[in-house]
């Protein structure tokens, strides 16, 4: 059946308006839904967009959430993160004059023509974050924490130990699923026994879980403890400890989108991958204050060899 | 001089009146006995007194002065001390934790135990009152508890005491016991308030009566001026037989048949051990004993309830042993259990639900899958009509119900049943005159219709009365039999305390 | 447990829903938000579409079955905190059947139902079997269960359902519960045949219970084991056959949300929750079947109709559970019975004294 | 071998001490006959005002505090529904799991800008090494070199040990729970008992929840309890109600959680699936209670509610 007619569309300059469904994280989630919201305020300050937000509480909410904000008409409406894979596409097709966007998942190549689906090269960060890592532990045990083994969180640790590998061919990689991404005890217990265990470089991909990681780090001698975070700068959790953080720009991806809407140049039915060439990873901008100059000379040299091809981060 | 006097004491509940413009007066040094039916008020009227309950009018004086009684603590403190019907002991305690509750002595926020028990061993000793002061409660017999009961109000120093039905639950001996403390009391001072349904009793060691029904007080007088006919119509209201006719009995085949029976109770331990009793159609066989010697278990070694170690039981000649409860109901076992809350109702269900509780899944109140409650509910109504249940309608929760008629109800539905045994467990106990009555008289109905009924009790008059043969019990095995029409209560009391048997009849 | 089954009178619930409502107003007014314009959001959002509406029942036939299944075992006598991890048993069986098997339309889904519903019954049959044999506490090992089951199922996600991904992809049409003519008249909401199924077994609750010779015994083992022994019952099996029920219940409620709602099953970071407002949707319904199925309706409502609030009134939506919270203290603690009763003795003293 | 034993050790104490604290808040409740479902419910409330409490005063302290009183304020409803009106206790419970859930994070979602999360604590409490204690080998880093709330539990398990079995007021408490008729007619005020009972629970609870977000962890979110207040109750049955029994029940559940975790930087993931090793705490547990635990004997009162004028 396809959706009832499409309400009266929301104001905006232009009409051009967006909205944005969260995953059950919550739009402040300081990650990827925050990012992503930040984004459309963006899209909101310098293309006039309208813009709109609704929560998910359960998985359940993505559809209604996504019909509403189709059913207004939206010039976009948003689903953030991989767990929208079944919506979107549920969504889409009742909507088929209506457009989407998805961030975290490729729709396994199946986009509908209304659909841009965007991913990210986790693994391209994550291995600069390796070569970080790599070249900054003096014990050559480094960690990593992932907080439900799926593909995604794979992804990172997969670039992360090939980063380390190509620096630091000595070096280990010490890694743990806590399998929860909100148990920042078990985040912390398992920081605790790495570190205990002569690891000195943690880096994580777990959500809340992760934070663990900082209020470990926190309590041991600067210097000699570091961690790093993921999806947005995190250095504010742990000044002193934190090496770098592995960022991922959903903010650039969804203002870049509503801007080619505006400009009619939206492109549905196709992946959008950014990387390190698109500048849709990359590392956090505080990195430079406790990494060394050779060490971030290393990096980039890294970065442009990814870049042009010439190393291919693996992603499993 | 009067220690207490109460005075157009009101208490209503909810469709009741309980007590209704109730005087009373006791005087100092007396064992006052209250008596009256099931439901009388005189708990009530006690509770009052303990300050557990308020009276809705009324008022209260205590050695002359006017008292507003608003909880057990001011009771305490004018020296009121109350031994309830139900007892009010914490059971995983010990016996000197129970005495103390509420008045512990202290020494640095710590209770002094070590002086306690001392305290306790003391008064214990001034009174006459054998309890151990370590022991926990749940492993003492019901007779200690009562003493423990006894020792809570005179370690809290009072002179005034209430006992609450004391001997509905005591075996024999034990109650010779509590009536020598009783009179130990008195010597001592202090003033006792005495409820019991047993007129004997009451004529045994008391001064004065005060008999109540239906929440009004019909007579006070002297027990020397009255007796017990006199007393069992003022509170009955009509003339009480307390003989029964009893032809004798015409025995028939061997229902029940049990061999070297071996049972062991809830702990493990050797409860029954190689008891050996059978039971004619035709005859009433008592089971006297004092409790806890193995009764409980061989009751529900027989029903199935528990599982026997060794022996076996015979049920018309058909081994039943270890057999799930309801094969033994239906090859022909009526139960009255000791424990009618526990044991013999649903207290939640209402009482055409609890008349099928052991046949709801036979025809006709079954069909299929499906309860035929119309046919539930005219088998109960013609029950209940039957067996003279007092009871709104049988859509009446079981616990709405008085004792005596949650007892009647269920005696109905075990001898409708029409069992070939009928096991009658204390089926008397806490009840009136009344309703003895009643229930003794099925009980000889179903013996001459030619069943084999079984009757354990602690109520000595009850097993001498309806027995044709008894059995005593000590320590899990039957000691000796003895032929109730000769045999005196001394007698029966020597072999209950396990001295062997010099009379008595043989199997 | 006869407190807790208790029937309070719908004029009791009534006012309690409408006290609880207040309480929601309140702070919502006091941290500065318009309660009328978010309590008219929620009720125009979760009602006055046919969209919403359908997607309010779907709402709603999960929380009867969870609902149903909490009643029963406390009918029974025992505490089911399990049916979380009974709902995600139940999804898990649905997922499979309807992903590993290939059946006819209508039979398909009604195997994937069935097969869910079994595998709650199951995962209840472990705690009933402890209680009955050991005596464990029914609430610590349906807890643990709730727990291993979250687990059980990712790692079945990740290595079994699929090579690794973090969702299995959709069941087979012919075992899906949406029925296009019903989505079609509700616009296109994914409202499925789940609400027949918990409609079903509410009646077959109310059957099971107070018609048939088992529920007599399931309930008089629930109100006194010791006289039902005594009675010739079996309470070790009454007990584990009333867990299974309970878990059956649950294990519908998740193979419906799978079958009907979802279609997939994602690995999850925790509880869905559906199992937990089973307890309070219960306990509001006094454990009547009748009583369950309008106090789900309630809070499906609530629940539907509560995200659009934050949509419309920018009121966060967890005011909704404060709401739930005032209404069930005030059912239980029968806050309006009192407040009846005062308004009574009132309304008559005013009378006499007229007179 | 020895440092794997440390390390064992220490995440156990990390993970069970607020299953301790709760389990002992839970003891006071349920053994004066009020069933406390509510655990959980009143870790949230502690966690939640305990982080906001030390975001706005920079004083961990004060957080612990105000997360016991914000316990005990959570707790009054529960008491008072459930003993003054007489309200079923696991409904009155889970009211206040409900309210304590969706008011800490509405009022989350109200202070800081419709965020799922406080902002980070920074004054958060941190491990506190005993001076010569936490030198000894294994155990000394462990359980010497703990959060100060790991003290306070150690503590509080001992005194609760002894007031229970060595004072009045908890004699008092035991007799409430076991036969509350017994105890009024003994003098002992059971409305009273169980009010306080019930607050010591909330003050408990609160605490073991600020663990949670300024000790452990140094935020709230809607996360951050996450069951483990069931858990706690879960101890507490466990533990067959007594404050030893409930105090080992939740280390063993903490060395359950600590095998799971070490497990994986052994590498045992190579063996069986990281979901699989994060089960073994509640299999142990199931296990435990199926093999040797058994039955559980309950305070005879729990779940009535007292009403002095029956019988
Ligand atoms: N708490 C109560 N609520 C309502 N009615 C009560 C209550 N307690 C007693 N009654 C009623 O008051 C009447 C008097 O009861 P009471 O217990 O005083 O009788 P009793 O003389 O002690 O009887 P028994 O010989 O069986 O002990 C009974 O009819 C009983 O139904
Ligand atoms: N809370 C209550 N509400 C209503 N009625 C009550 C209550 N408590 C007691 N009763 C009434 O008390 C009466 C039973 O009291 P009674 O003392 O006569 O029983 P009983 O003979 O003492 O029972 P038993 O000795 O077997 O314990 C019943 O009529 C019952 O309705
Ligand atoms: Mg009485
Ligand atoms: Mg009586």
């Amino acid at each position: 059946a396809v959706g009832c007619a499409p309400g009266k569309a929301p104001g905006g300059k232009g009409g051009l308006s967006s909205g944005l469904v969260t995953d059950t994280g919550g739009i402040n989630d300081e990650s990827f839904n925050q990012t992503a919201w930040a984004g459309m305020e963006k899209a909101k300050k310098e293309l006039g967009a309208d813009i709109r937000y609704l929560e998910s509480k359960r998985d359940e909410d993505y559809v209604p959430n996504l019909t509403k904000f189709a059913r207004e008409g939206r010039s976009i409406t948003w689903g953030i993160g991989f767990k929208f894979d079944k919506a979107i596409p549920q969504v889409a097709n009742q909507f088929p004059n209506q457009k989407f966007g998805i961030v975290d998942h490729n729709l396994d190549g199946k986009i509908p023509k209304n659909v841009v689906a965007i991913t990210f090269k986790e693994h391209e960060g994550s291995f600069l974050m390796g070569v970080i890592a790599g070249l900054t532990t003096k014990t050559n045990k480094v960690g990593f924490i992932g907080g439900i083994s799926s593909p995604l969180i794979k992804k990172f640790e997969a670039g992360y130990r090939a980063g380390v590998k190509a620096v630091n061919p000595k070096a280990t990689v010490q890694v743990a699923y806590a399998e929860s991404f909100s148990d920042a005890a078990k985040g912390r217990s398992l920081a605790a026994n790495m570190f205990d265990g002569g690891v000195d470089v943690i880096y994580h991909a777990a959500g809340a879980t992760g934070k663990g990681l900082f209020d470990e780090v926190k309590t041991r001698p600067k210097g000699k403890f570091w961690v790093i975070g993921v999806d947005m700068d995190q250095s504010r959790l742990a000044p002193d400890h934190t090496l770098s953080s592995m960022v991922k720009r959903v903010d650039v991806a969804v203002f870049n989108e509503i801007q080619n809407i505006k400009e009619n140049k939206f492109d549905g039915g196709k992946e959008v991958q950014l990387g390190l060439k698109e500048n849709g990873v990359g590392i956090a901008p505080t990195t430079s204050k406790h990494v060394p100059k050779q060490v971030l000379d290393k990096v980039e040299e890294f970065k442009q060899k990814i870049i042009k091809g010439e190393i291919q981060v693996p992603t499993q | 001089m009067n220690v207490v006097e109460m005075r157009g004491i009101t208490k209503r509940f909810p469709g009741i009146v309980a007590n209704d413009r109730i005087d009373l007066t006791v005087k100092q040094g007396e064992i006052h006995a209250l008596l009256g039916e099931n439901g009388a008020g005189k708990s009530t009227l006690m509770n009052i007194l303990f300050g557990l309950y308020q009276p809705d009018e009324g008022e209260i004086l205590i050695k002359g002065k006017p008292v507003r009684i608003t909880g057990p603590t001011v009771a305490n403190e004018l020296g009121i001390g109350m031994v309830h019907q139900h007892f009010m002991l914490v059971e995983p305690f010990t016996v000197t934790d129970n005495i103390i509750l509420g008045a512990e002595p202290t020494k640095g926020g710590r209770v002094q135990r070590r002086l306690a028990e001392q305290k306790v061993k003391e008064l214990s000793d001034r009174y006459g009152l054998r309890v151990d002061p370590r022991a926990k409660i749940r492993d003492i017999s019901v007779g200690m508890q009562q003493r423990v009961e006894i020792l809570k109000t005179l370690y809290r120093g009072a002179d005034i005491l209430i006992f609450d039905e004391p001997t509905a639950v005591l075996a024999p001996q034990e109650i010779d016991e509590l009536i020598e403390i009783m009179r130990h009391l008195v010597r001592e001072g202090k003033t006792i308030i005495f409820i019991t349904h047993k007129l004997k009793e009451i004529m045994r060691i008391c001064d004065t009566v005060t008999v109540i029904r239906r929440g009004k007080v019909i007579r006070s007088l002297p027990v020397k001026e009255t007796n017990e006919k006199e007393l069992a119509a003022l509170m009955v209201g009509r003339e009480v037989s307390f003989d029964i006719d009893k032809e004798p009995a015409r025995t028939k085949d061997p229902v029940l048949e049990i061999e070297n029976l071996t049972v062991e109770d809830a702990r493990g331990i050797e409860a029954v051990r190689g008891l050996d009793l059978t039971v004619h159609a035709g005859e009433i066989v008592g089971i006297a004993g004092v409790d806890g010697n193995g009764q409980t278990e061989l009751i529900e070694a027989i029903t199935g309830l528990r599982k026997v170690r060794s022996g076996s039981i015979k049920l018309n000649g058909r081994n039943i042993t270890n057999e799930r409860p309801r094969r033994i109901t239906e090859s022909g076992v009526g139960h009255i259990p000791e424990d009618r809350h526990k044991r013999g109702l649903v207290l939640d269900f209402n009482m055409g639900e609890n008349m099928v509780l052991q046949t709801y899944y036979q025809s006709p109140f079954s069909k299929g899958i499906t309860l035929q409650y119309p046919e539930v509910y005219q088998y109960a109504q013609r029950l209940i009509e039957e067996f003279d249940v007092r009871t709104p309608d049988v859509y009446t929760p079981a616990r709405a119900l008085s004792g005596g008629n949650q007892q009647k109800a269920i005696i109905a539905r075990e001898v409708n049943r029409d069992p070939d045994l009928l096991i009658a467990a204390q089926p008397t106990r806490g009840l009136d005159v009344g309703a003895i009555e009643f229930i003794h008289r099925k009980l000889v109905e179903q013996r001459d219709k030619g069943k084999a009924v079984l009757l354990i009790s602690l109520e000595l008059d009850e097993v001498l009365k309806l027995s044709d043969r008894i059995a005593v019990i000590y320590e899990g095995k039957i000691v000796g039999w003895v032929d109730p029409k000769t045999v005196t209560e001394e007698q029966l009391g020597l072999l209950m305390a396990g001295s062997t048997a010099e009379t008595g009849v043989s199997d | 447990m006869s407190k807790i089954n208790r029937q309070s009178s719908f004029w009791v619930s009534l006012i309690s829903v409408v006290l609880g409502l207040l309480v929601g107003a309140v702070a919502m007014t006091a941290a500065g938000y318009s309660p009328l314009l978010a309590y008219g959001a929620l009720f125009q959002s979760a009602l006055f579409q046919p969209y919403d509406l359908g997607e309010t029942i779907r709402t709603i036939s999960p929380l009867i079955l969870t609902g149903l299944a909490v009643a029963l075992a406390f009918r029974t006598g025992l505490f089911n905190i399990g049916v979380e991890g009974q709902f995600i048993m139940g999804q898990l069986a649905a997922v499979i059947v309807g992903l590993k098997m290939q059946l006819p339309p209508v039979i398909h889904a009604l195997v994937a139902m069935i097969a869910g519903g079994l595998a709650g019954a199951l995962w209840a049959f472990l705690p009933g079997l402890l209680k009955a044999k050991r005596g464990v506490h029914e609430v610590i090992t349906t807890i643990m269960l709730n727990f291993i089951a979250l687990y059980l199922s990712n790692v079945l996600v990740r290595t079994w359902l699929t090579n690794g991904a973090d969702s299995t992809d959709r069941i087979a049409d012919t075992a899906s519960l949406q029925w296009s003519t019903l989505s079609a008249l509700f616009g296109g909401a994914r409202i499925h045949l789940g609400i027949l199924f918990a409609l079903l077994m509410a009646f077959f609750m109310y059957y099971l219970l107070w018609r048939t010779k088992w529920g007599f015994e399931l309930r008089a083992v629930g109100f006194n084991p010791y006289a039902s022994e005594y009675a010739g019952m079996r309470v070790d099996r009454n007990i584990i056959f009333s867990m299974m029920i309970s878990g059956f219940f649950a294990g519908l409620a998740g193979a419906g949300e799978l079958l009907g709602t979802q279609g997939y099953l994602a690995i999850q970071g925790g509880f869905t929750g559906i199992g937990f407002d089973g307890i309070a949707v219960a306990l509001l319904g006094g454990n009547t079947p009748v009583g369950v199925v309008l106090s789900a309706v309630l809070f499906g409502v609530l629940t539907y109709g509560g995200n659009n609030m934050q949509y419309a009134a920018q009121v966060p939506f967890e005011v909704i559970r404060i709401v739930f919270a005032a209404i069930i203290l005030f059912v239980a603690a029968n806050v309006s019975g009192w407040l009846l009763g005062w308004f009574r003795s009132r309304k008559k003293g005013r009378v006499e004294s007229h007179a | 071998m020895l440092n794997t034993l440390t390390s064992i050790l220490q995440t156990t104490i990390l993970y069970s001490t607020p299953l301790i604290l709760a389990a002992m808040g839970g003891l006071y409740s349920e053994r004066s006959g009020v069933v406390n479902i509510a655990l959980e419910g009143l870790m949230t409330i502690g966690a939640f005002t305990a982080a906001v409490t030390t975001i706005f005063t920079g004083n961990p302290w004060l957080g612990l505090l105000a997360a016991m009183v914000a316990g005990i304020l959570f707790a009054l409803p529960h008491a008072v529904a459930s003993i003054t009106f007489k309200a079923d206790q696991v409904v009155s419970g889970v009211a206040i799991n409900f309210l304590a859930f969706g008011l800490s994070v509405y009022l989350v979602k109200h202070l800081y800008n419709g965020a799922a999360q406080t902002p980070v604590v920074k004054e958060t409490l941190s491990r506190m090494p005993i001076p010569g204690l936490s030198d000894i080998p294994v155990i000394g880093s462990a359980l010497f070199n703990a959060f100060p709330t790991t003290y306070l539990a150690f503590v509080i398990v001992a005194a609760s040990y002894f007031i229970l079995y060595y004072t009045p007021f908890g004699m008092r408490l035991r007799a409430v729970g076991e036969h509350p008729k017994a105890a009024e007619t003994a003098g002992v005020s059971v409305i009273r008992m169980r009010y306080v009972a019930v607050m010591i629970s909330g003050a408990l609870a609160g605490l073991g929840g600020a663990g949670l977000s300024i000790a452990i962890g140094s935020e709230f979110n809607q996360a951050t309890v996450a069951g483990q207040g069931f858990i706690a109750l879960a101890a507490l049955i466990f533990g067959k109600w007594h404050p030893l029994g409930a105090f080992f029940a939740a280390l063993f559940f903490g060395f359950a959680v600590a095998l799971a975790l070490i497990g994986q930087l052994f590498g045992w993931t190579q063996y069986v699936p990281s979901e699989v090793l994060n089960m073994l705490p509640y299999v142990l547990t199931i296990l435990a209670l199926a093999g040797f635990v058994g039955r559980a004997e309950a305070p005879a009162a729990i779940g009535k509610p007292y009403e002095k004028d029956s019988r």
